[in-house]
């Protein structure tokens, strides 16, 4: 398998604070990497650096050989890199349906003034948003909901809804922010074969930036783990597992518990 | 001292609590752990009063609290530091911690309270005119535990104290813990990730999976208990 | 509030009946000619409060309406009285100078939102004001005036417009011209925001940083939309200078731009027709509340603070919030 | 809540409509418009304009109306406050026209009565404006009817008077940067020039809103000019600059070509404004008849305290009265009032002596279209004006 | 020279006592309020009408003019700032009110202080004249020393009394402040009322000076905007130095630039344009958001 994604080196520092530390690793074709730590030890930053939301202080990103650190975002995500937000970022007062209407942005060929005028490509565009929009909504199992205004879904519709507005731009690499997070061990569990789903049908290489240990285990092919913004651990779960400074950094050392 | 029964809450439509029941004696350590989004928090919310609760009851010394406004609530004790620091940034660590002291009126101890938590704390004497917001994690945490105690609060409730702070900053967090309410004889309810940590000082433990209490027992029999282990490091599903 | 096409086409209808039949009607009817000039004020304001309204749209709070008005009315009064180009000509070159400007500027303020937007926008109209006075193209203070009446607009040898100076009632004739733009104005803005870059400006207002993460060029998308509410605020502003025959720094003034914020306001900043319908209630209820004589700025202003109290969706939340009860 | 609303609506038309109705008397109306600003910062001007319409149209109904033609007419006065709009004049003009109304007085600023222009012609009104622009009132233009004397009028007479009296060589003009006075700073310069006076300063200018004046008059002061002319200044800021001027140790005159209100004055500027030049209208004790000093009594007694700035607003309504009298013609015909402007002259009732009102403006407009107004040129001494001299205008 | 850096500290006093109250305002509630101008004059007539009119002390008359303000501060946020933002999902709902509240008070301004242009027997006669080099009339460096002292004092009491640390802490944190004990609804009120106090307290001085007009509400309100800009809004260090900023740059302005006729306020508008642009959060803010 071959890179898709090189994290080269990264660094972003904020003010004196070091959230990012020199961090280097790769993301292969397809696959499910998932990058760990504890809060604050730098995931959310990293993942804002990946995706060009926050410019990096040095290093670079690059995706299928192309630099892609610094760029707007938007761009980024004409490239195939998008990402997802945790459920607190979509668009509240639209329905479901509308918004993967809206996220297809990517796929259209008529121009601005084309959609306004309706001219002929504009009207064909509209229709295959459409008929996408109700297939995306079937395979992620949100069809039943289309209609719902966004604000008004359960927390993990939610996460369903804002993965499929990832999707929805056909993605290369879909960066995925704490997919499981709030989520019950149902939940969790169809989320994890949704992301399964997704890679298997969608050949979407998957990087994702999670917190709920279990979910991570079992869904990732390899680990990245993060503690104070740097690199600690990389490898697949069972070899994190095992690896006493991880769960140092998860469970607090041994010594911290000082006996009652 | 204090208890909830039945409490259910929900944000818009979703569930946050469910069926909660728990309970705390005089003096004791109780640790509420569980994973993100399990609603640690959102007890604590809805004992301070800052997310109103749907049904349930909650009494704290024998009196209902559920129509009691924050304010309130702080003023006959209870009184909680809140997840993620919150330090009032541009305040300087002397007015942070006189800001604790803003229920109370017996202004002649309010100064051996300030005297005792730098005791507690000498990171805060060392930069007691410094804005708070230019303190390390761990010093603001303590600036936080050291502003609550400021009020004289009878029942202390803790949220993540342990979260994005170095580990040897943990230890000594901890250890504060432990002698608040010790020596001051303070009860604590305690909410944790680090359940290693929260479990070694706490008397009895309440687990929460999504709302719900899945575990509760006595700390030490907790700590051993693999169902624990497997809710944090994962494994099988 | 899901119309099917036949009942909106059919309100669509009857509005167009409305205006261009039944008010003139009315008018000759009653012998409120009077009516004339308030309805024409209606219709041009509420082109400018649209183009407010639309930066509303994308997430911005516009206080600088007036500003691009006050260019409008002098690039048309310039282009007529130094150029002797033809008034109507020059309309649609105010509006896209004023379109121009506003890209200029928006280029670098439209990064800021919330209040800060708001403020660049007020003190904005306060520099085009101190602009107009301070250059000699505008005439400075003493204003452009005597601006002849607009000729005839003719294509290809028909005749459009007729000459308006030679004409018995050119308030009619303005008034049915301000509101065909008004008409058209509204037709663009309604198909913008049912076409796709409405979608896109929702999405916008909503979350700029998730829309930026499907691709959508959201600076571009800004500018855009920018533009296109300036050119709306540009053509109202020509439009009134045409009628005034005469362009003062003080044509359009800060208090525009506040009033033309109120109107969308207070219409609904969620309906299309929101700003329509505040700039006729609040224009012509000023010209109504005339006969309180010196009570009229009072209970004008107390009227604009209930409605801000009980209604903070504005007037047309009324309609939806009953029929959401009934479907209840 | 919709139910409320309705309610306060409902209850508030109910009010007006017994307004309205209390407001009915025997005689038929005659109704004489006002289009002016009554709120905000110009207010003062509009106000003391209405306010003296108010206080003539009582007096006049309760002596029994006034007689025209045949029929005596009770007088109602119906005021439109323009905000100072241009916008809002037009329509406070078509609100006029509506009403059956074809003499209004105002508005009150050069951009309003430029916009009014159309319409008033179109709708057949002659308004009297308190605006000084020449081409309100020179040809084509035809129904507006200068209200006042302009500065361009009295600039000349008071420069040249103070250049023979006082020994004025050196002149600086300081002027708000706005439409109004920056004309009259303009006219003034002109007549300054015209008179061989020195100019010191005539760029400085002043944002409307200013209410400190020391920063802008200190570079003025340091010309030393002997005069210091306010243009077009308003009676909110004449004490503010009087004042100002005086304590950054100006010892010169200082004048202005704008009527003001010695009260004002006298609070703004205290002693200070003593040997302030300005223009007024004819309440100064050398000169006011019995009628004026009447009105000035009415005034007060209406609205609690009265504004100098009235002596020469109390023109405008006597004028279309005085004119419809001696052409009852006029009445709905503007065309004759026309016609009758040229020859018409009565009788000043405002001012001891034999006095006139004819029209004037030959020289300025080339056509009759200014009311001739005593120039009575003031000087502010005490809390009081006193006439410096009285000058005509032809 | 002198007397330019001498317009500039008189300037710069009484701007920044007014950006105070508005900036305060800003920082609990998050409102533009734009009827600040109008409370500014409101404290105006009071103190016309008490120390003016009825000839009783002046002190007496500016603490009547703290007073009423106070008590409209107090009235306006109770019944409508606070209901409103509490219903409201759109903050902008703020600023359609503060515009009709201004227009009210417009309106209330008018019908009880009439539409003249209203001044006060000065409070100290005489001028300072250093050989023509300064010249300030004694008034202004007592009114000037009486607003450097207000700000000296508002500073002190937001810094060290605990009403001023709770509204100092309210500011930053609603929840932690309700966590400390805070009433928040309460102490709102309290902040939103020591605003517009301060506004009438600036009425009430500068009525000695600058006279007073129904007209001056809404220019005031705009300056004040102007310099809580330049400053940073919502913090009270940004508030004293935009407004000490916009009067140095107001007397320079005026001093060299009036033989180009009236620019000054054109280029101090287009800098600030420009200067919030590159910088929003102004000179001691916080980056938005």
């Amino acid at each position: 398998m071959t890179s898709i994604l090189e994290v080269r080196n990264v660094t972003k520092k904020f003010g004196g604070l070091v959230a990012v530390n020199d961090v280097s690793f790769d993301v292969k074709k397809e696959e499910i990497l998932s990058v760990i730590g504890p809060n604050g030890a730098g995931k959310s930053t990293l993942f804002k650096l990946i995706s060009s939301f926050l410019k990096t202080t040095s290093g670079d990103v690059y995706f299928k050989g192309e630099r892609i650190s610094n760029l707007r975002p938007h761009i980024v995500a004409q490239k195939g890199v998008v990402r997802t937000f945790q459920e607190t970022t979509i668009f509240k007062n639209m329905t479901v349906r509308e918004t993967i209407i809206v996220a297809q942005h990517l796929r259209s060929k008529a121009t601005l003034g084309g959609y306004f005028w309706g001219t002929k490509i504009a009207k064909e565009d509209n229709k295959a948003f459409g008929i996408q929009a109700d297939e995306l909504l079937d395979f992620i199992g949100l069809d039943s909901l289309r209609n719902e205004v966004a604000s008004n879904l359960t927390q993990g519709n939610l996460r369903a809804l804002g993965m499929a507005i990832g999707l929805a731009t056909d993605p290369e690499i879909l960066l995925l922010d704490e997919p499981f997070a709030g989520m019950n061990p149902e939940e969790t569990m169809g989320m994890v074969d949704l992301v399964r789903l997704i890679r298997n049908e969608r050949k979407v290489t998957v990087l994702l930036v999670e917190h709920d240990m279990s979910a991570v285990m079992s869904i990732s092919e390899r680990i990245v783990v993060l503690n104070f913004g740097s690199l600690i651990a990389e490898g697949t779960a069972q070899e994190i597992q095992n690896n006493e400074m991880v769960i140092e950094a998860y469970l607090g050392r041994a010594d911290d518990a000082l006996g009652a | 001292m204090l208890e909830l029964k039945d409490v259910e809450l929900y944000y818009d439509h979703v569930y946050a609590l469910r069926s909660i029941s728990i309970y705390l004696n005089q003096g004791e350590t109780v640790a509420l752990i569980g994973a993100n989004g399990a609603g640690k928090s959102s007890i604590l919310k809805a004992i301070t009063g800052l997310a109103k609760i749907h049904s349930g009851s909650m009494t704290y010394q024998g009196q209902d609290l559920t129509q009691l406004p924050t304010s309130t609530i702080v003023e006959r004790g209870i009184v909680m530091v809140p997840e993620g620091r919150r330090v009032f940034p541009f305040l300087s660590v002397s007015d942070n911690l006189k800001m604790g002291a803003f229920t109370r009126t017996d202004k002649g101890e309010i100064e051996a309270s300030m005297e005792s938590v730098l005791e507690r704390f000498p990171r805060l004497k060392e930069r007691f005119r410094q804005a708070a917001g230019t303190l390390s994690g761990g010093e603001q945490q303590m600036l936080v535990i050291g502003r609550a105690l400021m009020a004289k609060p009878k029942l202390l409730l803790l949220d993540e104290p342990s979260l994005g702070i170095a580990p040897k900053l943990v230890q000594d967090i901890a250890r504060a813990i432990v002698n608040i309410n010790r020596n001051e004889q303070v009860t604590v309810l305690l909410v944790e990730q680090n359940s290693r940590m929260a479990l070694s000082i706490s008397n009895r433990a309440y687990a929460l999976t999504t709302g719900k209490v899945s575990i509760s027992g006595d700390s030490r029999d907790m700590l051993h208990d693999e169902r624990v282990k497997a809710a944090y490091l994962g494994g099988e599903i | 509030m899901n119309l099917t096409l036949k009942s909106k086409l059919l309100i669509a209808g009857g509005f167009l009946v409305f205006v261009f039949l039944f008010i003139p009607f009315f008018i000759s009817f009653s012998g409120r000619s009077d009516f004339y000039f308030t309805l024409t004020s209606v219709a041009l304001l509420s082109i400018a409060s649209a183009g407010v309204w639309l930066t509303f749209y994308i997430g911005r709070i516009n206080i600088g309406q007036g500003a691009f008005s006050l260019i409008g009315a002098y690039v048309s009064a310039i282009l007529v009285m130094k150029a002797g180009m033809n008034f109507w000509l020059t309309l649609p070159l105010a509006g896209l100078f004023t379109a121009f400007v506003s890209v200029l500027i928006g280029l670098p303020i439209l990064r800021l939102k919330g209040v800060y937007f708001a403020m660049i926008t007020l003190v904005l109209t306060q520099v085009v004001t101190l602009t107009a006075l301070a250059l000699p193209i505008t005439n400075g203070a003493r204003g452009i005036v005597s601006i002849p009446l607009p000729r005839e607009l003719s294509v290809f040898g028909v005749t459009l417009i007729p000459d308006l100076g030679t004409m018995d009632n050119p308030k009619l004739a303005f008034y049915l011209i301000s509101c065909v733009l008004m008409v058209l104005t509204y037709w663009v803005l309604y198909r913008l925001v049912n076409s796709r870059l409405g979608q896109i400006c929702r999405s916008m207002q909503q979350n700029e940083e998730l829309a930026s993460s499907i691709g959508i060029n959201i600076a571009y998308v800004r500018i855009i939309v920018f533009a296109i509410s300036s050119f709306f605020g540009g053509i109202g502003g020509s439009m009134f200078g045409a009628i005034a025959q005469s362009v003062y720094p003080s044509t359009f003034q800060v208090k525009d731009s506040i009033d033309f914020m109120l109107n969308c306001f207070l219409g609904g900043l969620g309906y299309v027709f929101g700003p329509l319908l505040g700039t006729f209630v609040l224009y012509f209820g000023w010209d109504l509340l005339f006969i309180l004589d010196k009570f009229q700025l009072l209970v004008y202003a107390s009227i604009v603070i209930i409605l801000m109290r009980f209604l903070p969706n504005g007037l047309l939340s009324i309609r939806f919030s009953n029929l959401r009860r009934k479907s209840d | 809540m919709f139910v409320r609303l309705l309610k306060l609506t409902l209850s508030l038309t109910l009010i007006t409509l017994g307004f309205v109705s209390l407001s009915s008397a025997q005689n038929p109306v005659l109704k004489i418009g006002f289009v002016g600003v009554t709120s905000g910062p110009a207010a003062a001007w509009g106000i003391s304009n209405q306010r003296s319409m108010e206080t003539r149209a009582a007096w006049l109904n309760e002596l029994g109306g006034v007689t025209i033609g045949d029929t005596t007419y009770d007088i109602e006065i119906v005021s439109f406050d323009d905000q100072k709009d241009p916008k809002r004049a037009i329509a406070g003009m078509e609100k006029m026209a509506q009403e059956g109304i074809h003499y209004v007085v105002g508005p009150n600023v050069d951009d309003g009565a430029a916009a009014v222009r159309p319409v008033a012609e179109a709708q057949g009104i002659m308004y009297f404006p308190y605006a000084f622009p020449k081409a309100l009132y020179t040809a084509p233009a035809s129904n507006a009817v200068l209200g006042m004397i302009a500065s361009y009028q009295s600039g000349p007479p008071i420069y040249k008077y103070l250049m023979d009296n006082e020994g004025v060589s050196s002149v600086a003009f300081i002027a708000a940067n706005e439409s109004d006075p920056l004309s009259q700073r303009d006219n003034g310069v002109e007549a300054a020039n015209a008179l061989g006076l020195d100019i010191v300063s005539e760029n400085v200018t002043y944002q409307v809103d200013t209410t400190d004046f020391v920063p802008v008059l200190t570079p003025v002061i340091r010309t030393n000019p002997d005069l210091l002319v306010l243009s077009g200044v308003s009676p909110a800021n004449a004490p503010q600059l009087i004042r100002s001027a005086r304590e950054l140790g100006f010892e010169g005159i200082i004048s202005t070509e704008t009527a003001h209100d010695a009260r004002v004055l006298q609070e703004g500027a205290g002693d200070l404004a003593n040997g302030f030049i300005s223009v007024g209208g004819a309440s100064t004790p050398e000169i006011a008849s019995d009628a004026m000093k009447e009105f000035v009594q009415r005034y007060t007694e209406m609205f609690g305290e009265y504004n100098d700035e009235s002596n020469t607003k109390v023109y405008a309504l006597e004028y279309i009265l005085e004119t419809l009298k001696a052409n009852p013609a006029a009445i709905d015909d503007v065309n004759e009032f026309q016609k009758t402007m040229d020859t018409f002259e009565a009788p000043n009732p405002f001012m001891k002596g034999d006095a006139k009102l004819s029209y004037v403006g030959m020289t300025s407009f080339g056509q009759k279209r200014q009311v001739s107004v005593p120039m009575v040129i003031n000087v502010y001494q005490d809390g009081q004006f006193e006439t410096l001299f009285v000058g005509t205008v032809d | 020279m002198e007397q330019i850096l001498v317009n500039g500290v008189y300037l710069g006093a009484q701007y920044a006592m007014i950006a105070l109250g508005l900036t305060l305002i800003f920082s609990l509630m998050n409102v533009l309020n734009f009827a600040h101008g109008q409370m500014y004059v409101i404290g105006g007539f009071v103190t016309y009408t008490i120390y003016g009119q009825l000839g009783i002390p002046f002190v007496v008359a500016l603490f009547a003019s703290c007073f009423t303000l106070a008590i409209i501060g107090a009235l306006v946020e109770r019944y409508l700032f606070g209901p409103v933002l509490k219903r409201s999902a759109r903050e902008e709902s703020s600023m359609l009110l503060a515009a009709g509240i201004a227009l009210l008070l417009d309106a209330v301004i008018l019908l009880l202080f009439g539409e003249k242009q209203r001044g006060v027997p000065k409070i100290v006669d005489g001028v300072f004249n250093w050989d023509f080099r300064i010249i300030i009339p004694y008034d202004r460096i007592v009114i000037c020393c009486l607003a450097i002292f207000c700000i000296v004092a508002f500073i002190a009491f937001m810094q060290y009394t605990k009403t001023g640390r709770a509204l100092r802490a309210l500011a930053q944190d609603r929840v932690a402040c309700q966590l400390m004990g805070v009433n928040v609804d309460r102490y709102s009120t309290i902040g939103f009322a020591l605003g517009a106090l301060l506004a009438g307290l600036v009425g009430g001085l500068l009525v000695t000076i600058t006279g007073v007009n129904l007209g001056m509400g809404t220019p005031t309100s705009i300056k004040a905007f102007m310099m809580v800009m330049i400053g940073g809004a919502g913090v009270i260090s940004g508030a004293i130095a935009g407004g000490i900023i916009l009067g140095f740059l107001e007397a320079f302005g005026l001093a060299y630039l009036s033989q180009y006729g009236d620019i000054t306020y054109l280029l101090i508008f287009i800098t600030l344009m420009v200067f919030l642009a590159i910088r929003p959060q102004g000179l001691m803010g916080k980056p938005w958001g």
